[in-house]
């Protein structure tokens, strides 16, 4: 251990950039049914092996396997099918509107659709998500109006938010979606303030709050942290580890030699690691974090390892910084495909009814987007008034925007 | 104004920091849905002592100590306030607010606008502000101006008991988030920039005179609290008696308005004035450049122009950062004051 | 232009992101002192492409990616200066500086200062901003003057490529800290507010003619951008082309001043010319209220009072949040700046 | 687990409040020589026990024990020894200087001295320390003129600071000591760029940061241990955990049910647990840390337990908030009486020294002070001129405040 040695500085990097095959080992899977499932009121250290662990229940085969095989009517399993299905089928139709220019910018969930949905089934009404926008499965679980949803994409004159937000940024109250902010992070400190205000008024509605991984590095996750701790505030903290923020892989977000769960750990937050891409993991972690939530024992920190098969967004390319090809070597697969298979395996689920229910959503979707866009869009001029762009800002028009409202001439 | 004009007769001299907690008492009384929380205002009542008893009073969860972290102070307020609650939150210092910007600009600024108004941030954050008291660079800031550049903000700073609890008490229920500045040089009493004199108590002010129950200073209305006909002066806070001290030094007749809402503004006594006087100063603590004074001036020169009988001054504290052992010579006292209103006057 | 001053005669026509590409390019070759680093900026090249390569040859350890953390970012360069980097930091969107307010404002700006010199900041932090994008509330901000009125803070913003490059290496070189702003509607060819145009390239501009090598634009000299006699315009940005637009539609012979450094400013060039034309138009894409543009009207009036035949007039984006939708209602465009020459010369 | 009972929200408290005994079993201590020492080069997570657990070297008998009793030369201990009582000295005098008002403002370290002292002899000339207020142990340990700190105290027209700062605000470059900012947590993230350079140009020098258990509530300190991840930045993370941040209990910053040097470990940091008032452990600790971070093998996040025994500040009472006579129950002790007796125990010292040793250094501060009070102070208004206030805000006086300075008249 030589002093005279010069110091170097790390800088992490993926197991694969393009034209090579990716090392997934760095992952450190556990085998579907071998994690503990400790009591629900459990003190938070002793989740410090699931920390590093991974819950999965589903294995190779469709099987639902161990302690964490939960209690779930088939019923409710297939209504999350359809609703992994529907987000796929929005994703990609809304995909398309964008490349014809009909949406100024879209953002898919390719591959992480089952963590929105199955874990907005484990919720209750009332509970309060704070998304990123990553999160339209939760919306498609709670059956949102789908024009809602289009006409906000198209920034037009039925869109929701007036114009004033980027697509996809969705505020939906009544279905339980706290407003999408630009600003990553900021809101799980928000879900944790909800879950406190709930608890100060004896209420019994919980938080969920939704972060990536790399929105992890931002300092509000550790407000977040800090504040769900102190008071433990009933809340659950979803990081989604897709693997990747925008071109960074998730080293660079501290994922390196650690997960994202170990964080809560040391916070002392309960703390789990799913496979995300298990929709029946990602239902009991979800129900056992919503629990413990609801009955005065604390917030919980859920990491979801999952993988972004999609660009960033509509203006990125990944194949610019890691393999063309690197979702289908992800070792925990398609949730859709690996939820297939289970449904099947269990005779709750076939092939038939799979293409049937295709056909049916794809009907359904191409029928809301048809009414959407009848209300124009932004390439189109179809917007909210111009004089829209002024209220809102407070509660009442204060003299100095009317001025300027008057100015513009609108 | 030592009556109570919502026909609560009973008052009694306050301080600016009894008025303070007399609005918070008010308020957490009147409605359930009002909590109150900072860094060591629980059990400890604030190192200004603005919340003490209130946690004895209404309970831990309606009044408590947070971890020392603005940005998730302001952070779990929006969440709160979206939930339906009415945080009222103290940053223990205004030169500690920015460690909360992202949360105030980009979050509780802009949360009803981006959804619609589905949900709303009716929070009222505290902060005590400016300097004279040898605080040094991080305890004597007024960093107002980066407030009233963010659209969707309220600013308010009062100057005196009675503004204080009236002010506060409409900033809590109002449901814009309100950034509340407390000039705590004026905390214990009226300074007028003459340090080397004894300290007046708030109990010789009239506006100290302040009703125990509940009552409201509307927000966006200024106070012309001496009038005049020479010269017109827009100040706030502190600023008010450094500038009533230099109109009775230099015998120079000033209207001083006291703004109290910084913005939105009550432009229309600043108008209204300006066109009687043709001639305009403005008083601040903060630093000169981009400071809130620069908006004064180029918003009364949009409107008063050709009422206008020379420039607009600027008496501000200099672009340096606020010294410790220089206190007195960065601090705008009132021989500043008094040498802008003759410069204002001269021509 | 197409010359450089310094004897470095080989120029190529560049865009923005080249232009600035160059500048890095040429620091991190001069001295290895410098480093570049970002969300993004490393393998990737950034997400506007401003690094693109220079990982690849200046090796990792003096460009790299960073966590998504603008305040970590801020931080670590305020320490690697202390040791003698002279860092250059992007933030990924002007509007996500917030979560490193308080390093900006509370370190950087102040450390020499309160070391009395014993430690300072060179860091230079790079930062797309403006609209004209489709980029909505978040990827649209122009928060200049959050940053003019820090003390101890530069605020610079180049409006073509050859300043770009000029003002970049200079910034760069500057012992103190540095609030780089890009103009991102810019950053492929000026922009004159018509969106319905088809887009002009750089190549066709005479400023895009940027030297190669290494060369600076000084900072605190505004530049004359068009010289008129009617008005005076005082602007930054993507608006010296908005402005100019408004001059060749309207008519109306504006002398347009590009002032490139925001603070510390070159006030003579701005005098010289208002008392030449003893009107003024202040044209910026940022909010109105306590925007620099407050500060640029309250320093002509303060110091051209008497040459003034009328009103200075402000043309900004409105006081609400950058909307999306509404995007082109939102731009200061060439009507409005075109008006507001015209109200100039009403009077 | 019934939903339908309320939720409630949990506002930590201390164990003892004014006029009761504090119940300190929260703190968890391990009996000296107890706890292992892992080899320099571990993984973080082998460092996972050492978070919770306690280092511990000297024992109630002052006998240094166990895997952790480091190699000193008894005389470098026996400097640390006349650190640590100048460092007690030098803030009983200033704090009386303060209440006679020859100075503004002061907060002293009392009960913490080990901390400072036994670090910065374990550091390097040339390695730089980001501190907090209240490592004025450091300085001592680094034996900086005493007339230029009081000078500064003093506000006087010698500050080095030139009157700008608060008192204990002191910036010693060549002591290695970075300026201290009013504004908590900023300095740690700072002292990780500071290493990040120092790898970058391939030197041999390291950072440590410091920070109180309060602030580690603030967001910097997540991006500190983000970045110094990361990066394997070669820096020491020094959390000084004194049990109280002004009123509020160390609770109330998240050190509930579990420690702050948890945090670390959950971010991959290699993370110790250290009783902060036994100066045998300090040392071993800083040097094991050091060591690491030298060689290349990335940065260590160090809680000292101690005990803030005096009051925050001069403008601070906490019989307000605790238990009056508090520190006497402390477990930890004394720092100063801990290493007296193990010195005395091995022939090092004597009470005779020890006395010596304290009038010779009362007899050295007086010195100083009277120099330094011979230069002024904020009192009687010897203090550098009005014209400086314009100096260093720039490198260059920009036109605007050579403007000022003129419109002042100085
Ligand atoms: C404060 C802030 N900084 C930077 C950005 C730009 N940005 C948008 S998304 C993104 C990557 C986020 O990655 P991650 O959190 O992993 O979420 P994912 O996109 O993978 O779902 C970045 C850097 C931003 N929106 N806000
Ligand atoms: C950003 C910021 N917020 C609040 C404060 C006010 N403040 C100064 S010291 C302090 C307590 C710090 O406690 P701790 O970190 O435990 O350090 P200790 O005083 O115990 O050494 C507080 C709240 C500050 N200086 N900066
Ligand atoms: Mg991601
Ligand atoms: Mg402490």
């Amino acid at each position: 251990m030589s002093h005279d040695e010069p110091l170097r500085l790390h800088i992490p990097e993926p197991t694969g950039r393009p034209g090579q095959h990716t090392d997934f080992s760095y992952l450190h899977l556990s085998p579907a049914g071998e994690v503990q499932r400790p009591a629900v009121d459990c003190q938070p250290a002793e989740t410090s092996d699931l920390a590093f662990a991974l819950i999965r229940v589903l294995d190779d085969d469709g099987r639902a396997l161990g302690p964490w095989a939960p209690q779930i009517a088939p019923e409710r399993v297939r209504a999350g099918m359809r609703a992994m299905m529907k987000t796929r089928i929005f994703d990609a139709r809304m995909m398309i509107a964008q490349r014809q220019k009909k949406i100024s910018f879209y953002m898919t969930s390719l591959g992480e659709e089952a963590i929105g949905t199955a874990h907005a089934l484990a919720l209750e009404e009332g509970d309060m998500c704070f998304p990123t926008y990553r999160q339209e499965s939760l919306l498609m679980a709670r059956e949102v109006p789908l024009v809602d949803l289009i006409c906000q994409l198209l920034s037009n004159e039925r869109d929701p938010l007036k114009g004033r937000q980027l697509p996809v940024m969705y505020s939906v109250r009544k279905a339980g979606f706290f407003s999408i902010s630009g600003n990553l992070a900021t809101q799980v400190i928000q879900a944790v303030g909800w879950g406190m205000a709930s608890a100060i008024k004896g209420d019994t509605k919980i938080a969920s709050g939704w972060i990536g991984d790399g929105a992890t590095a931002e300092a509000d996750f550790h407000n977040a942290l800090v504040f769900a701790h102190v008071y433990q505030a009933p809340v659950i903290i979803n990081v989604v580890n897709n693997q990747w923020a925008i071109s960074t892989f998730q080293a660079i977000a501290g994922g390196e030699g650690t997960t994202f769960a170990a964080r809560g750990v040391g916070s002392g937050i309960a703390s789990l690691r799913v496979d995300g891409n298990d929709f029946l993991a990602v239902y009991a972690a979800s129900r056992w974090a919503a629990e413990r939530a609801r009955s005065n024992l604390g917030p919980t920190l859920i990491e979801w390892v999952t993988y972004r098969a999609g660009a960033h967004s509509t203006s990125d390319d990944p194949s610019k910084y890691r393999p063309a090809d690197d979702w289908a070597h992800f070792p925990l697969g398609d949730p859709i495909a690996r939820l297939k298979q289970h449904l099947i395996g269990i005779g709750a689920w076939s092939e038939k009814e799979h293409e049937d229910t295709q056909k049916q959503l794809e009907a359904e979707l191409a029928a809301a987007q048809k009414e959407a866009e009848s209300y124009g869009s932004l390439a189109d001029g179809h917007v909210h008034s111009a004089a829209s762009m002024f209220e809102d800002v407070y509660k009442d028009m204060p003299e100095h925007l009317r001025r300027q409202r008057q100015q513009l001439g609108v | 104004m030592g009556a109570d004009k919502n026909g609560n007769s009973r008052s009694t001299p306050m301080t600016m920091i009894q008025a303070l907690r007399s609005a918070m008492d008010v308020m957490l009384e009147r409605d359930a849905n009002v909590v109150v929380f900072g860094e060591d205002v629980g059990y400890f009542g604030g190192v200004f002592r603005c919340t003490e008893g209130l946690q004895q009073k209404y309970g831990k969860s309606r009044v408590f100590d947070t971890p020392i972290s603005e940005g998730g102070i302001v952070g779990a307020a929006v969440g709160m306030g979206a939930y339906g609650l009415r945080p009222v939150v103290e940053i223990q210092f205004a030169d500690y607010f920015y460690p909360a910007s992202d949360q105030i600009v980009s979050e509780a600024a802009r949360l009803r606008y981006r959804s619609a108004g589905e949900f709303i941030a009716p929070i009222t954050i505290r902060m005590p502000c400016g300097g004279g008291i040898y605080g040094g660079q991080t305890h004597s800031q007024s960093p107002e101006a980066l407030f009233t550049h963010v659209c969707g903000l309220r600013t308010v700073m009062p100057s005196n008991p009675y503004d204080a609890k009236g002010l506060l008490i409409a900033s809590i229920e109002n449901d814009d988030p309100v950034i509340f500045l407390e000039p705590k040089r004026i905390y214990n009493g009226p300074f007028d920039g003459h340090h080397d004199k004894p300290m007046v108590p708030w109990s010789k002010h009239p506006f100290s005179e302040v009703p125990e129950g509940y009552y409201t200073v509307p927000l966006e209305s200024a106070a012309v609290y001496r009038p005049g006909a020479a010269v017109t002066v827009l100040t706030y806070g502190t600023m008010v008696y450094v500038s009533e001290a230099a109109a009775r030094e230099s015998g120079i007749d000033a209207e001083i308005i006291d703004l109290r809402s910084l913005w939105p503004l009550d432009l229309e006594t600043i108008v209204n004035s300006v066109k009687k006087t043709g001639r305009c100063v403005v008083v601040h603590e903060a630093t000169r450049t981009s400071g809130f004074g620069a908006e004064l001036a180029a918003l009364v020169q949009e409107h008063c122009f050709y009422h206008l009988e020379a420039p607009i001054e600027r008496v501000t504290g200099w672009d340096t950062p606020y010294p410790h052992a220089q206190e007195w010579a960065y601090f705008p006292g009132p021989d500043r004051v008094s040498a802008a209103y003759r410069r204002a006057l001269e021509t």
